[in-house]
């Protein structure tokens, strides 16, 4: 938060930033998800650009008033292009002592810090493990801090609201957010539209949620210990129409659209699990288009009912997090072997076993990769953004149906929940996705279920109703061509060798790798996933103080495109932060004998940008590599 | 491509011939139930490229190769959950499963169950040689207790499964039960099946003679047969004995007792469609040793089948809305950058 | 390490608590069963170290963190397939599962059946609530045909499972049901299904007021309990209402029929230890709309556990045969090369 | 079979031969394994070195006299230490013209072809898919043919028996028997008791089999077809007691004797599964060593129950294949959480997916490696021959209780049904295996269920029932120490570090590598698992040439050996043959940076030391490595 100029004309001060930081903590029940989806859409409306991050509490719900019970929601908006969430951020709104606990740490020197008083009292404060009371031991000190009691202004405003006492209580996030639209100059209109039909059934709860918001607002704009509201000006983006998203949407609706480019029907056989959930759930409205959704009784039969509808001509697709991922290993190889489309989507969490159910990681690649008996190749893509999820997810359908091949699309929690602007692409320009199912069989001939295409390699997709295909795969080796079963050591080697070929071949569809940053120099930073947006920043910023690195975020993992050791090859140090213990490095380093240095972190928790920077810089330092003094903040482009 | 013989309507029974060596042991009781299946496919002109036949992992599974229809050989107790995929995502085809007493009731025990209570339109055969045969002769779910095999050389301390009261429990709406050696009963059981809408169990009685000879032959050597076996017959009394001259009743209690003579105008009228699943659980589980073994229809009940519930919904969501993809994605809240 | 209060015998229900805070939501149905679970082991005096309570995962499955006894909060669906481990190799433990009626019944059917068939000596207690609750409310393997949720916007197709039913149809040997607001008769089951040597299943109606709120209030509020409950009593005719003045009876074909007036003497005695499922069956399978809810003891009989007899081989095989390590590789063809 | 000198003495010529390689091939119904069986034991009991591997058709039952029903065991014996079954057989038994057909092209030339000619009528012979009676067409020619209509005669020979026709001539196995007992020289003696205790029920059929069994021998002796007998005089082994042992056998051997050393109740968990259903039969035999063993209703239950047992305080074990190994994966990592002892065996088998169960392979390495979800490290061994299992079995037991987390046991169907001669290890001196259970907790403290031992990392091993010790472990992530549920980014990444530090801490275990040849040179050949027999075979010969080559046989694959990356180091090149697509060289590369070459070969079948041999060959051609001329010959030691 940085300011850059002062404006006059508002009653009180306003000034330009260009860029904010705001976090919303509070109880499970005091609505920060809401409060933070809220600021989003109308900070998105309004221009700017924005990149958000929740973070969840455990799954199972907490005793109120309590540190697990505590759920934050943290969104960055600038009037340039940013690549993540934010670190430390600029504002803090705590809603109980709870939240002050889990989350002052954080905020950064000088910060201002919204606390809610309302509940401080000794029980509160014993709940939220403070032996004394924050606000009197020193504990605030250095931050600006705002108290005010929410729930008593929100009480106060709503003294003509229908709701009962719990129920006003209740609208005091929005109380919360009333005050920081106007602290942050935000329109009102987009959320007075999104309550309304949120509660359509319910006038008297939309009444009083806009009645506390505007309260909040009016509190602000008269009481004195707001000196000044901040602006941040809309963001140079790319012309375009926006939309914001979240990351589970988007490779939803690359799925969806990619189906209906292709002429297929999507069937997504699915068991819940966080945070992939929502994928079932988001597919199931999908109805209209096709999309025909089961939630089948375990993983293993999820992934075993997709592998049924691709072979009955429909895509089969099926969505986990790593447990569920772990359990579908053996099918996989089954999709493997009969040779059919299919999309997996691993919307990883941490683990191992259970682990930290709604927290980030990307610590199943290797499971991804190899977690299968035999030799078991299957294509691995990965999303890096919630805008770039819907690419992933077409592209998945794309080559699982040209190769004939099951595709593995890797996401994470912090994609999946987080949001961004996304710039919405023409859809007449997606690229193409030709099926071409095997034609009805001639009378006298017998089909060969494994004559291959001569440059993909992939097998004829033979769809059961069709006259004149019947035939038999299955899951013991068979022939090359006619499919029938076969335990010749020559054939077997083939067909392992041409599984494996198959998957090689999609390296022909892959682009150049992109980079920021020239091709050659002295650090190349590599990421895959979601750790794209804090690498790309901190790349940016040591761009800008004059180094020589660059960064790219690889979407292919296997295979990996064709020019990536040239690349490499191109610069001093590679470096590869991960959250895992250095996955993709293991298979760069096995593959191309390049020393790729692993950046390791396994916390559950996206990367920070400045913690990769200070990595970065140790590296580049290590070589010698010169440094100008400048501004450490990321470029506009 | 090499030629094959076209088949001109309507198909007999050896047009559902494959040209693969059929692979089991010369005697075991597969080759009847496959010839019945044939039978029963060529009676209902089951056309082949309608007609998907899924299996999963056993000396059973390997059924697909034999038939000359689409196949799916899969993986070790999964058929019915693949199945599923192949009927809701087409519920035009006519799909079969085909499975073992280990590979549906053992490792793919959950998805059997699950099928049943879903009522998929799938038909399932399973061919219960209370052995796993592929795996050379361990005792199974429906292995009686006290089996001495590989794996339990002191007998099995397991209890068995019925497989047709675990489908009544389940849910199920066709069950049935029918023996490799009675191969006119099969064909016939197998055609009820593939008229029932939603899952039809077949549990077939099957031979293993290298791990488990002679498992039915209690009751199915000619010598016994008529003693030993209970037909079900629906709207008929129940009824055996070479003579029908025994009868079965329930007493007070639901309990079974075999009736002769005055009494048996009081045995139990079948009623296979019979709104409460008691007197087919009655059934189900009589002792084998004291009771006839009853074989045909334990229940028989139409219900709406998933699938249809499914594709129900999307053609009602399809009716009510058209989306392009254009409209998908230029949704919510959105906004023009120039 | 901390201090914790030592526990003089005879324990109270305290005595089980841990220094966890219970992270259910507030008014959440599993408040009730825990109280009800301490409360019955307090009853039956049940040591702290010689108990474990085994649970998969769901909120039902956190349970394991608020009894201060043995607790493995494990995978999803596998409670009763580790629990069956740990009884196995230590039959001298009390060992007890918690599982949802997701865990249970969906991703953990398999061992779940495969238990009831074992007879292994586990105490199951099945919360169900009709829905997932941990994974924030799709609907479950018990959820009502039509019910919305989010992965089911235009109501489920899939038809429910009676655990009951099920649990029956696998062979299972103590099946009871209890409801979260009925405490005492809930404890007093809980303690019947200690006392059963075999795996006993507690189906526990719990409510979920967040995801499935009311789910059972049809039957269950003050109101309307007394018509709609049917307390099954061991020895007793089955009569419901405020003034015991229904009662249920079948007729001919085990068809239930409600009962009043001076048919009353023909309401159904309940016997829980009846030879044959077959009346249990007709209880667990009576329209929930039509007729009252059954709650009580279904079955219970006696049989050998599976831990028994694997252990009894073990002693016998033991008394039989002593054999050193040197004696187990010095065996069969040896020769001596020098 | 390379003749050394020509004894005198006997009636007909008697030659002494320093090795032979006999395949037995016949119907699956034919008795080939029993007869190969008896052949090994009675040459065992000789004092030969030997080594056997059987090579089963398809699970199921094929038609008889079909190529896919065609059953083979190949047996090699020698008075050398022998390392592989051998590659091409001198003798080739073929008891129908399927079995001609699928092994002749093996037959070494100038073998000796055993040919019973009772089954050539036209149909056999279509069946064998011969289009002529290749007896006639010149297909024999090259080699050594010998005719016997081994029906006929075993009918003779058995006139006077009680069995029916069909019954005596299932006794043309042991006629063929006796042929080659005469042929070798070989004592009918242990056959005899064998025989007699197999059938100690059945008198009449172990009268059929010794009077079929003499009669070939007494056929052999007196024919003008055969000119001389062979005699493989004993080898010069390691003085000792022996057993003949086969890979499943051995291992679970070493698993009760691990069990008694700890004082431990073993519990086998397991679900059949081909080539590792034997396990489970075997240890199904071990009730009054206390091994209680569970045959579950899946793989999932299997691993599960095991977990169970050793939450309980038994060892659990499970043991599997390929596919069943990927339904574990889950579990797997539950154990891994819960720090808890577990020993997994994976004999592995052809993938993928259900692939060819009865074909050898070791393509599960990066499954066992990397095949769960999260970072979830397990300790993998693997065995190399059958007799080493007995060895790794008993490791694998230690390490899992000293360290208290899950081993992976490699192991392959060629180990598996492989056969060897086993020196007996001294009961005494097997490792001690120390069990340290918690103790009964004292009044008013309470019991940390992560506390740690300093040395090992490993945490307390809390039996149920134990005062005082009441705890809740699971899945989910746990604070250090106290074991409650901790979603706290520091204590993640330290669980997450230390469950790698204590699989890391067993290197601290591992014993300096063992190297045939200098530890320095030109090459070095790594292997691990069943590879290392055909590679110590080509080395030794290489070596012999005068070549400074040495090789090195893996038993721990993770850790991996601390002088592991020194000794590579200290080589030009490194190779290592794989029968998979490279994936220790992979881990290897990753790790060392070093450019290890694979030679892989997945085919179903085990390496040909010749096709190692080649390959060496050329690798040290490249680095100009000389090469004196001399004997292609295993060296004795
Ligand atoms: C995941 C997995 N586990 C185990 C096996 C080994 N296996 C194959 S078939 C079978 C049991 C077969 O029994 P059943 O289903 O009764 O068939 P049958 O051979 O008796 O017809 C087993 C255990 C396998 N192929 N895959
Ligand atoms: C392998 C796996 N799949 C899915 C999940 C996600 N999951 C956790 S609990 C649950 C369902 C819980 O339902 P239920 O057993 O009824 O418990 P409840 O929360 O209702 O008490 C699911 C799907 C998981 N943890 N692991
Ligand atoms: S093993 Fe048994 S079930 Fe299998 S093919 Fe042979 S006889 Fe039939
Ligand atoms: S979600 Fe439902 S079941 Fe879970 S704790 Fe809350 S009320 Fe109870
Ligand atoms: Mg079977
Ligand atoms: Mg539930």
């Amino acid at each position: 938060m940085q300011t850059s100029n002062t404006t006059a004309g508002t009653e009180k001060g306003l000034q330009d930033l260009d860029q904010i930081v705001i976090r919303f903590a509070g109880d499970s029940g005091d609505g920060m998800q809401l409060t933070g989806d809220q600021f989003t859409r109308t900070t998105a409306l309004m221009g700017n650009d924005i990149a958000t991050f929740p973070d969840f509490p455990a799954e199972i719900r907490a005793p109120a008033g309590t540190l697990p019970g505590v759920s934050a929601f943290q969104l960055r908006f600038s009037s340039f292009d940013i690549h993540t969430p934010g670190d430390a951020p600029d504002v803090l709104v705590a809603m109980n002592p709870a939240a002050l606990k889990v989350h002052l740490k954080e905020l950064r020197k000088d910060g201002i810090l919204l606390l809610n008083t309302a509940s401080f009292s000794a029980l509160d404060l014993k709940k939220a493990k403070y032996e004394k009371d924050p606000r009197t031991d020193g504990t605030l000190d250095g931050w600006r801090v705002i108290e005010v009691d929410l729930e008593a202004r929100t009480l106060e405003a709503l003294a003509t609201s229908k709701l009962d006492n719990r129920g006003k209580e209740r609208c005091k996030n929005m109380y919360a957010l009333g005050i920081l639209y106007w602290m942050f100059h935000r329109d009102m209109a987009p959320t007075e539209k999104a309550i309304a039909q949120k509660f359509a059934k319910k006038p008297e709860l939309v009444e009083a949620n806009l009645m506390a918001m505007k309260a909040g607002f009016a509190y602000a704009e008269t009481t004195e210990i707001f000196q000044t509201a901040y602006r941040v000006p809309p963001a140079q983006m790319k012309p375009g129409t926006y939309r914001n998203i979240m990351g589970n949407q988007s490779l939803c609706l690359g799925l969806v659209a990619a189906g209906q480019k292709a002429g297929l029907q999507l069937f997504l056989g699915s068991y819940p699990i966080t945070p992939a959930s929502d994928i079932l759930h988001q597919l199931s409205t999908y109805k209209h288009h096709g999309v025909v959704t089961f939630q089948a009784e375990d993983e293993i039969a999820a992934v075993c009912s997709a592998i049924g509808a691709s072979y009955s001509g429909s895509l089969g697709i099926t969505s986990t997090s790593g447990p569920g991922m772990a359990l579908k290993a053996e099918a996989i190889g089954l999709a493997v072997m009969a040779e059919l489309p299919l999309v997996i989507l691993n919307v990883q969490r941490a683990g191992p076993s259970t682990g930290m159910p709604t927290k980030t990681q990307q610590a199943d690649l290797l499971q991804a990769m190899y977690g299968r008996n035999g030799e078991c190749p299957v294509a691995v893509i990965a999303a890096s953004t919630p805008a770039d999820a819907f690419e992933v997810g077409y592209e998945a359908v794309r080559i699982a149906v040209k190769y004939m091949l099951p595709v593995i699309v890797l996401s994470d929690g912090y994609i999946a929940n987080g949001s961004e602007p996304w710039l919405l692409p023409d859809p007449e320009k997606l690229p193409a996705i030709p099926v071409k199912f095997a034609p009805e069989g001639q009378p006298g001939t017998k089909f060969m279920p494994y004559a291959r295409d001569a440059q993909t390699l992939a097998r004829p997709w033979a769809k059961p109703g069709t006259k004149g295909l019947v035939h038999r795969i299955g899951g013991i080796e068979k022939a090359d061509v006619t499919g029938n079963i076969c335990y010749e050591a020559d054939n077997h080697q083939h067909m392992v060798d041409t599984r494996a070929q198959k998957v090689a071949n999609i390296a022909a569809d892959i682009p150049p790798i992109e980079t920021i940053g020239p091709r050659t120099g002295d650090v190349l930073v590599l990421g895959w996933g979601s750790t794209r947006g804090a690498i790309t920043a901190s790349t940016l910023r040591l761009q800008k103080d004059g180094h020589k690195i660059s960064c790219a975020c690889l979407r292919f993992l296997n295979p990996l495109p064709n020019d990536l050791g040239d690349l490499m090859r191109g610069f001093k140090k590679v470096v590869l932060p991960e959250m895992n213990k250095g996955q993709l490095a293991m298979i760069l380093r096995a593959k191309y004998l390049i020393d790729v240095v692993s950046f390791s972190q396994v916390n559950g928790q996206p990367f920070k940008s400045h913690d990769i920077h200070a990595f970065l810089q140790k590296t580049l330092a290590s070589l010698g590599s010169t440094r100008d003094a400048g501004s450490a903040k990321e470029t506009r482009r | 491509m090499t030629a094959v013989p076209t088949s001109p309507a309507p198909l007999t029974k050896k047009d559902y011939k494959t040209d693969q060596e059929v692979r089991w042991c010369p005697g075991c009781g597969d080759y009847s139930i496959l010839n019945a299946v044939q039978g029963a496919f060529a009676k209902l002109g089951k056309q082949l490229h309608e007609t998907v036949i899924v299996s999963g992992i056993g000396c059973s599974s390997r059924f697909p190769y034999y038939m000359e229809t689409f196949g799916f050989h899969t993986i070790h107790g999964r058929a019915p959950a693949i199945a599923t995929g192949v009927k809701t995502s087409n519920p035009a085809l006519d799909v079969w499963v085909v499975t073992g007493d280990g590979d549906a009731m053992s490792i793919g025990g959950n998805h059997f169950i699950h099928a049943m209570r879903r009522n998929v339109g799938l038909k399932i055969l399973m061919f219960n040689n209370r052995i796993y045969g592929l795996t050379k002769g361990q005792f199974s779910p429906t292995s009686e207790q006290g089996k001495v095999t590989k794996s339990s050389p002191l007998g099995s301390v397991d209890y068995p499964f019925s497989p047709i009261a675990l489908s009544l429990g389940a849910g199920g709406t066709f069950i049935a039960r029918g023996i490799d050696v009675f191969g006119p009963h099969l064909e016939d059981t197998i055609c009820k099946a593939s008229a029932h809408k939603g899952t039809a169990l077949v549990e077939i009685y099957q031979n293993c003679n290298i791990f488990n000879d002679g498992a039915y032959k209690g009751f199915t050597e000619k010598e016994v047969r008529d003693e030993r076996i209970l037909y079900l017959e629906h709207g008929k009394p129940l009824l055996f004995g070479a003579n029908k001259d025994k009868g079965i009743r329930f007493d007070a209690n639901f309990q079974p007792q075999i009736v002769t003579g005055a009494d048996l105008d009081k045995a139990f009228v079948w009623d296979e469609t019979a709104a409460n699943v008691a007197p087919a659980m009655a059934l189900a589980t009589m002792s084998e040793g004291e009771f006839p073994v009853p074989v045909g229809v334990f229940r028989r009940r139409e219900k709406p089948n998933f699938e249809t519930g499914i594709q129900a919904q999307i053609t009602a969501a399809k009716s009510k809305k058209k989306e392009s993809i254009r409209d998908l994605l230029f949704a919510g809240e959105i906004w023009d950058v120039s």
